[in-house]
């Protein structure tokens, strides 16, 4: 490894030594980051166990107000870019320059779907008056107060979540175009990796927010 | 540095596993199970969390300072939930207001 | 100018406690520093470089030195740990005959109700001797009523009760701050506590201008808010009877039970869906800004008023 | 800047010239510069404010400034000493420039990384001054709802805002620490071998990257309820301001630990240096460090005794603040056993560590007051803890911060300051610090609570003390900044190791040369062995 000289790899930046050296840092770096905002998220998990303890029952009668089917699509959709992801990686460790550049293309199309999705979901909640704020108007709860700290969850929740698929979206297209200089390859592949693990993360929160916002005993409902 | 390269299959795979727990979230929630309800969706929600890692995101491949990492990263995750239920869950027990 | 007070007054059953409990942590920290700062002296001149090329021997550290020091600490302070919390242990409990009075903070001052019908503002006065007990709310912010003479303060917090309470040992005018900061004139929501002998109390309670009871006011907003169309006495009305409410524990229609106390009943009349009372349909209208924390605390009162306080609920405190 | 002596040899201050040259550097050397420059400027703005409370205070009817402009200058002082001073301090100025200095590396892992954690503080300080020059923000820096939300009529959105981006500065700062110290460090370096500068800093980072999101998003809910109505604390949606009590107090308790941990780190290498000894219990004052940080995350409950937190989390909290003191008091104690049969030179960083030492054995020994139940509830939110906290904050972290000054002084630029001017400043400040902040345990005690603008008579005496103090203390501080300047031209051109240290850092000239080492360093021997450098080599007299 340490016959790499520095002239050979132009990648490789002058604080270190090694490539393997360089790689290491980058994912550890990723990775801590990634740390960060789970105690990012977990700020909002704490709020929303808090208040889910406390007014369960109204809980789960706004959490019914929300289209479930509609949230369980939305989490396959982000499921399948996780995978188009991770297949990029893939073929980014394998060298295959095209697929990479192809399979983050679909990663970016499915994430513009959920995006999409979400916009529709949210513009729903305007035309219900389910926005919190003084057009507040949830129907068949007494009490409005909590049923807005539901949405007002909701939308905290939902909204940071979106924040980061946008920049994960904006990460992907800045991939797409270095991949497409054909930047990337067997040896040299480590923003690929890095950004796959965000998106993975990404989808991770969206993994924990569809059962905790939309699927509150649902059964009560129906 | 020796890379662990995992097969198309094993991705697809790990991909329909996260599929069928998502639809058995779903129809999880429809069924009565009381407080198990939260439970069981939490309980699935782990699953998938520790598909996406451990496959995509490679952490079964991963050095032995990521793991460790990410169990921190979830112990400070538990430290700022379990502490402040400290406070939440045992208010009233004494039988004061605002104690 | 001129005066140099080093200590406050003691002037409440927790004074004392409180201060031997500092005077052992005086104790505790004059001990540790003398020792650190004799060490720092004592080496420091002991063993001052007389040459610049001195070369001391190595010391890697001693195991029995550092097991010492960190057990000895660790003791002493779980020490200082089951003492403080003792008191804070009583502070937080108040006795079950303790003399009931209402405190509503607000930017910036301090409104006060007793149970006879006497309000002030940023005064209190109370009987030397006698347990009192405050119970409080906010109209707006954070507020904190600390009474130093006292050694005891609680915040006060909206849209939920607090509590606080103590036993003045000595009669007196002792200052009352509000200790959480409140906004522009935080530092002007002061004001005093009159501790008065009980037969000076007596006499300042029948004096001035009485309007009836605390719980005759809530009577009366009772009557004002059409309260009584549903809550009637006996068990006929749409709505359940209070009487014999306070202190009673209450089915719900989740199955759940509760027990009334002043924040149940708070909250019943805020947000009275909230708890449902078994057997009952959730056909009653929310008073949130019909009625202001006073008034609140005034219906609180009445409805505590209607029944005898169960004696089980009481002993368990 | 550039001393004239050193230009024959190439460092880094004479790479290059020019603006341009600095703003977008990536050497670690130069960003802790320009660190230092941005948070001094923090300083003295945080400084003149503390003046003028104190000013203030000397009467008790509060004549000189109205409630409103008193309100705003406690906040501001705090917002800027805490958000843009204490934290970035000692890891963002001596840990930028000596951490990878110190495990032999050329630079941080992530060097543009580093600049824009830069950036990030100076934008976020941007934000506060724009809202301290644009009537100020009046809530206090811990910023409690629902009065920051819905009461405040002041601008509490630009300093919170200013805030959040300052905490990414410092998430980011952690970050590179934490990938540095693991994947940059030279051939032989273990973990064992590491300066306890570098252990304490790693402390800390683990901090910064733990605690800091946990602001941020807290921040960001505070920010939502004021702006959108997203009302998560209102009360009157059934909220619970105590909610956000806990959660600001996660990070901000901590960050106490990211104020003070480095200056620990700080202090070992003084002590060992000028007492020419390896530390007392190496292994152990490590630990300590890292025990530090993550006990540190269990005690926040503390803040909120009286807040109507449950009885039993009071409970639960006070234990686990006595817990945490200990691996404090077992750093103090291995100090101080280090001077034993040492060889203790009186250079003015020594001079700083034993005040140090002082100052934070009594801001400790008063924490064990306010983690004590019975206790706290008399004396929180009152002057005993503004006392408590000063001395921990002050007393410790600035002491420790000017002790490294003057010991990397040499190295960062090339020249001595002048000795008997520093000896006097530290002086001077030990005596203001106790003269200022002693007396306001007593006021605490006595019931004078914290934040007030006008207080009852009987607490003139005591106050007019402190400000006395104060002023004592400001000469203190204003000294340092004029003879440190004066030093850059007519300070005595440094060696490479003036004092005789042992790190790495002292092995490679004064100043530094672009990458640090002209060879990347192997290292074969424990840190802290004398036996391996010449003696100091500066006769102070």
């Amino acid at each position: 490894m340490a016959s790499h000289s520095q002239a050979e790899t132009p990648a490789l930046r002058e604080q270190f030594n090694t490539e393997a050296q360089q790689k290491d840092a980058s994912t550890l770096g990723m990775w801590i980051f990634l740390v960060t905002e789970i105690m990012f998220f977990g700020g909002l998990f704490l709020a929303y166990t808090v208040y889910r303890r406390w007014y369960a029952d109204i809980f789960a009668v706004t959490s019914s107000s929300l289209n479930v089917y509609i949230g369980a699509a939305n989490t396959v959709v982000l499921l399948c870019s996780s995978l188009t992801m991770v297949l990029a990686v893939r073929a980014a460790q394998l060298g295959r320059r095209k697929a990479i550049v192809i399979f983050l293309i679909l990663t970016l199309l499915l994430g513009g779907v959920f995006l999409g999705v979400k916009a529709y979901e949210w513009n729903q909640k305007y035309v219900e008056h389910h926005i919190p704020g003084p057009d507040f108007h949830f129907e068949g709860v007494v009490q409005q107060g909590p049923a807005q700290l539901f949405f007002s969850l909701y939308f905290a929740m939902t909204g940071l979540h979106a924040l980061h698929m946008v920049i994960g979206a904006g990460l992907l297209i800045w991939l797409i175009a270095q991949a497409g200089r054909g930047r990337f390859s067997a040896t040299y592949m480590t923003p690929v990796d890095v950004v796959g693990l965000y998106w993975h993360f990404v989808d991770i929160i969206w993994i924990f927010l569809f059962p905790l916002l939309y699927l509150i005993d649902r059964h009560l409902g129906k | 540095m020796t890379e662990h390269i995992d097969s198309a299959r094993t991705y697809i795979l790990v991909f329909l596993a996260l599929i069928s727990l998502t639809v058995l979230t779903t129809a999880v929630a429809f069924v009565n199970l009381g407080n198990f309800s939260v439970v069981a969706a939490l309980a699935i929600a782990v699953c998938k969390m520790l598909l996406v890692a451990l496959f995509f995101m490679h952490v079964r491949h991963s050095t032995q300072l990521t793991k460790l990492v990410l169990a921190g990263a979830m112990v400070w995750l538990a430290i700022l939930i379990l502490l402040t239920l400290t406070d939440f869950a045992t208010r009233g027990l004494a039988g004061v207001p605002g104690r | 100018m001129g005066k140099l007070p080093l200590f406050p007054e003691q002037a409440s059953t927790f004074a004392p406690d409180v201060d031997h409990l500092l005077f052992f942590l005086l104790a505790v920290a004059a001990f540790f520093t003398l020792l650190i700062f004799g060490a720092i002296f004592y080496f420091a001149i002991r063993y001052r470089r007389r040459s610049h090329q001195e070369l001391p021997a190595v010391q890697h550290g001693a195991m029995t030195l550092e097991i010492l020091w960190t057990a000895i600490p660790f003791a002493l302070t779980m020490v200082m740990f089951l003492w403080g919390a003792s008191i804070y242990f009583r502070e937080a409990r108040p006795p079950a005959d303790a003399l009931q009075i209402y405190v509503v903070g607000k930017q910036w001052m301090w409104k006060m109700q007793h149970m006879e019908g006497k309000r002030e503002i940023n005064e209190l006065h109370i009987p030397l001797g006698r347990a009192v007990k405050l119970t409080m709310t906010s109209e707006d912010v954070v507020h904190n009523f600390f009474v130093p003479a006292f050694r005891t303060k609680q915040d006060v917090v909206p849209g939920k009760y607090s509590t606080i309470w103590f036993q003045p040992t000595k009669a007196g005018k002792y200052h009352l701050f509000c200790a959480a900061y409140c906004g522009t004139r935080h530092s002007a929501m002061t004001g005093w506590i009159y501790v008065m002998e009980p037969r000076d109390y007596a006499n300042w309670m029948r004096g001035g201008e009485s309007t009836g009871s605390l719980a005759d006011d809530g009577a009366k907003l009772f009557q004002d808010l059409a309260c009584a169309n549903c809550h009637k006495a006996d068990n006929h009305g749409r709505c359940p009877s209070l009487v014999g409410l306070f202190g009673s524990t209450v089915k719900l229609t989740t199955g759940g039970t509760v027990t009334a106390d002043e924040a149940y009943i708070r909250e019943s009349i805020l947000q009275p869906n909230a708890k449902i009372v078994a057997g009952y349909a959730p056909v009653m209208p929310t008073f949130q800004g019909l009625v202001t924390e006073e008034g609140v605390l005034q219906l609180v009162e009445y409805i505590k008023s209607l029944g005898p306080r169960p004696a089980v609920a009481e002993g368990a405190r | 800047m550039i001393p004239a002596a050193a230009v024959e040899r190439e460092n880094y201050l004479n790479a290059s010239y020019g603006l341009k040259s600095w703003l977008l550097t990536k050497d670690h050397k130069r960003i802790g510069l320009l660190y230092l420059f941005t948070i001094t400027l923090f300083f003295f703005i945080g400084g003149a404010m503390a003046t003028m409370i104190r000013v203030e205070l000397l009467t008790p009817q509060g004549g000189m400034v109205s409630s409103e402009t008193y309100n705003k200058l406690f906040t501001m002082h705090g917002v800027a000493m805490i958000f843009f001073f204490l934290i970035p301090s000692i890891p963002a100025v001596l840990g930028n420039f000596f951490l990878p200095m110190m495990i032999g590396a050329r630079d941080l892992a992530f060097p543009r990384l580093n600049l824009l954690s830069w950036y990030l503080l100076v934008i976020g300080g941007l934000f506060a001054l724009f809202a301290m020059l644009a009537g100020g923000v009046d809530t206090g820096w811990t910023f409690y709802t629902p009065y920051s939300t819905t009461y405040s009529n002041s601008w509490v959105i630009a300093t919170a805002l200013g805030i959040f981006v300052a905490g990414f500065s410092s998430i980011l700062t952690g970050l590179n620490f934490i990938v540095t110290v693991h994947r940059m460090r030279a051939p032989g370096m273990t973990w064992f071998r590491l300066p306890l500068f570098v252990w304490a800093h790693y402390a800390t980072a683990l901090i910064q990257v733990l605690g800091t999101p946990v602001l941020a998003v807290t921040i960001v809910l505070l920010l939502c309820e004021r702006l959108l109505h997203i009302g998560i604390f209102d009360p009157a949606l059934g909220g619970d301001p105590v909610l956000f009590q806990h959660m600001f107090w996660f990070y901000s308790h901590p960050a106490v630990y990211i104020m003070v941990l480095p200056a620990m780190g700080v202090i070992s290498e003084l002590i060992s240096t000028f007492s020419r000894k390896a530390i007392f219990g190496y292994k152990i004052v490590a630990f300590s460090s890292v025990a530090i940080a993550v006990l540190g995350f269990l005690v926040w409950g503390h803040h909120m005794f009286v807040s109507t937190q449950s009885l039993y989390a009071g409970m639960v909290f006070s234990f686990l603040s006595y817990c945490v003191a200990i691996p404090s008091a077992i750093k103090v104690f291995n100090w101080t056993a280090t001077l034993y049969k040492g060889s203790i030179s009186y250079a003015t960083p020594m001079l700083y560590a034993f005040g140090f030492i002082g100052l934070f054995t009594i801001g400790g020994l008063t924490g064990l007051f306010v983690a004590c139940l019975g206790i706290d509830v008399h004396v929180t939110d009152t002057y005993f803890v503004v006392a408590h906290f000063h001395y921990i904050m002050v007393g410790g972290a600035i002491m420790a911060y000017l002790g490294g000054l003057h010991y990397w002084w040499p190295k960062m630029t090339g020249r001595m300051y002048p000795e008997t001017w520093a000896r006097l400043s530290a002086g001077i400040i030990f005596l203001g610090f106790n003269l200022t902040f002693f007396p306001q345990f007593i006021l605490g005690y006595l019931g004078m609570p914290r934040r007030y603008h006008v207080y009852p008579p009987e607490f003139q005496v005591l106050n007019v003390m402190s400000t006395a103090g104060a002023s004592v203390l400001a000469v203190g501080y204003l000294m340092p900044m004029v003879y440190f300047i004066w030093s850059l031209r007519y300070g005595k051109v440094a060696p490479a190791n003036p004092w005789g240290a042992t790190g790495l850092e002292w092995k490679t000239a004064s100043p530094p040369p672009l990458h640090n080492f002209d060879e990347t360093p192997i290292v074969t021997h424990a840190a802290y062995d004398y036996s391996t450098v010449p003696g100091e080599v500066i006769d102070f007299g």
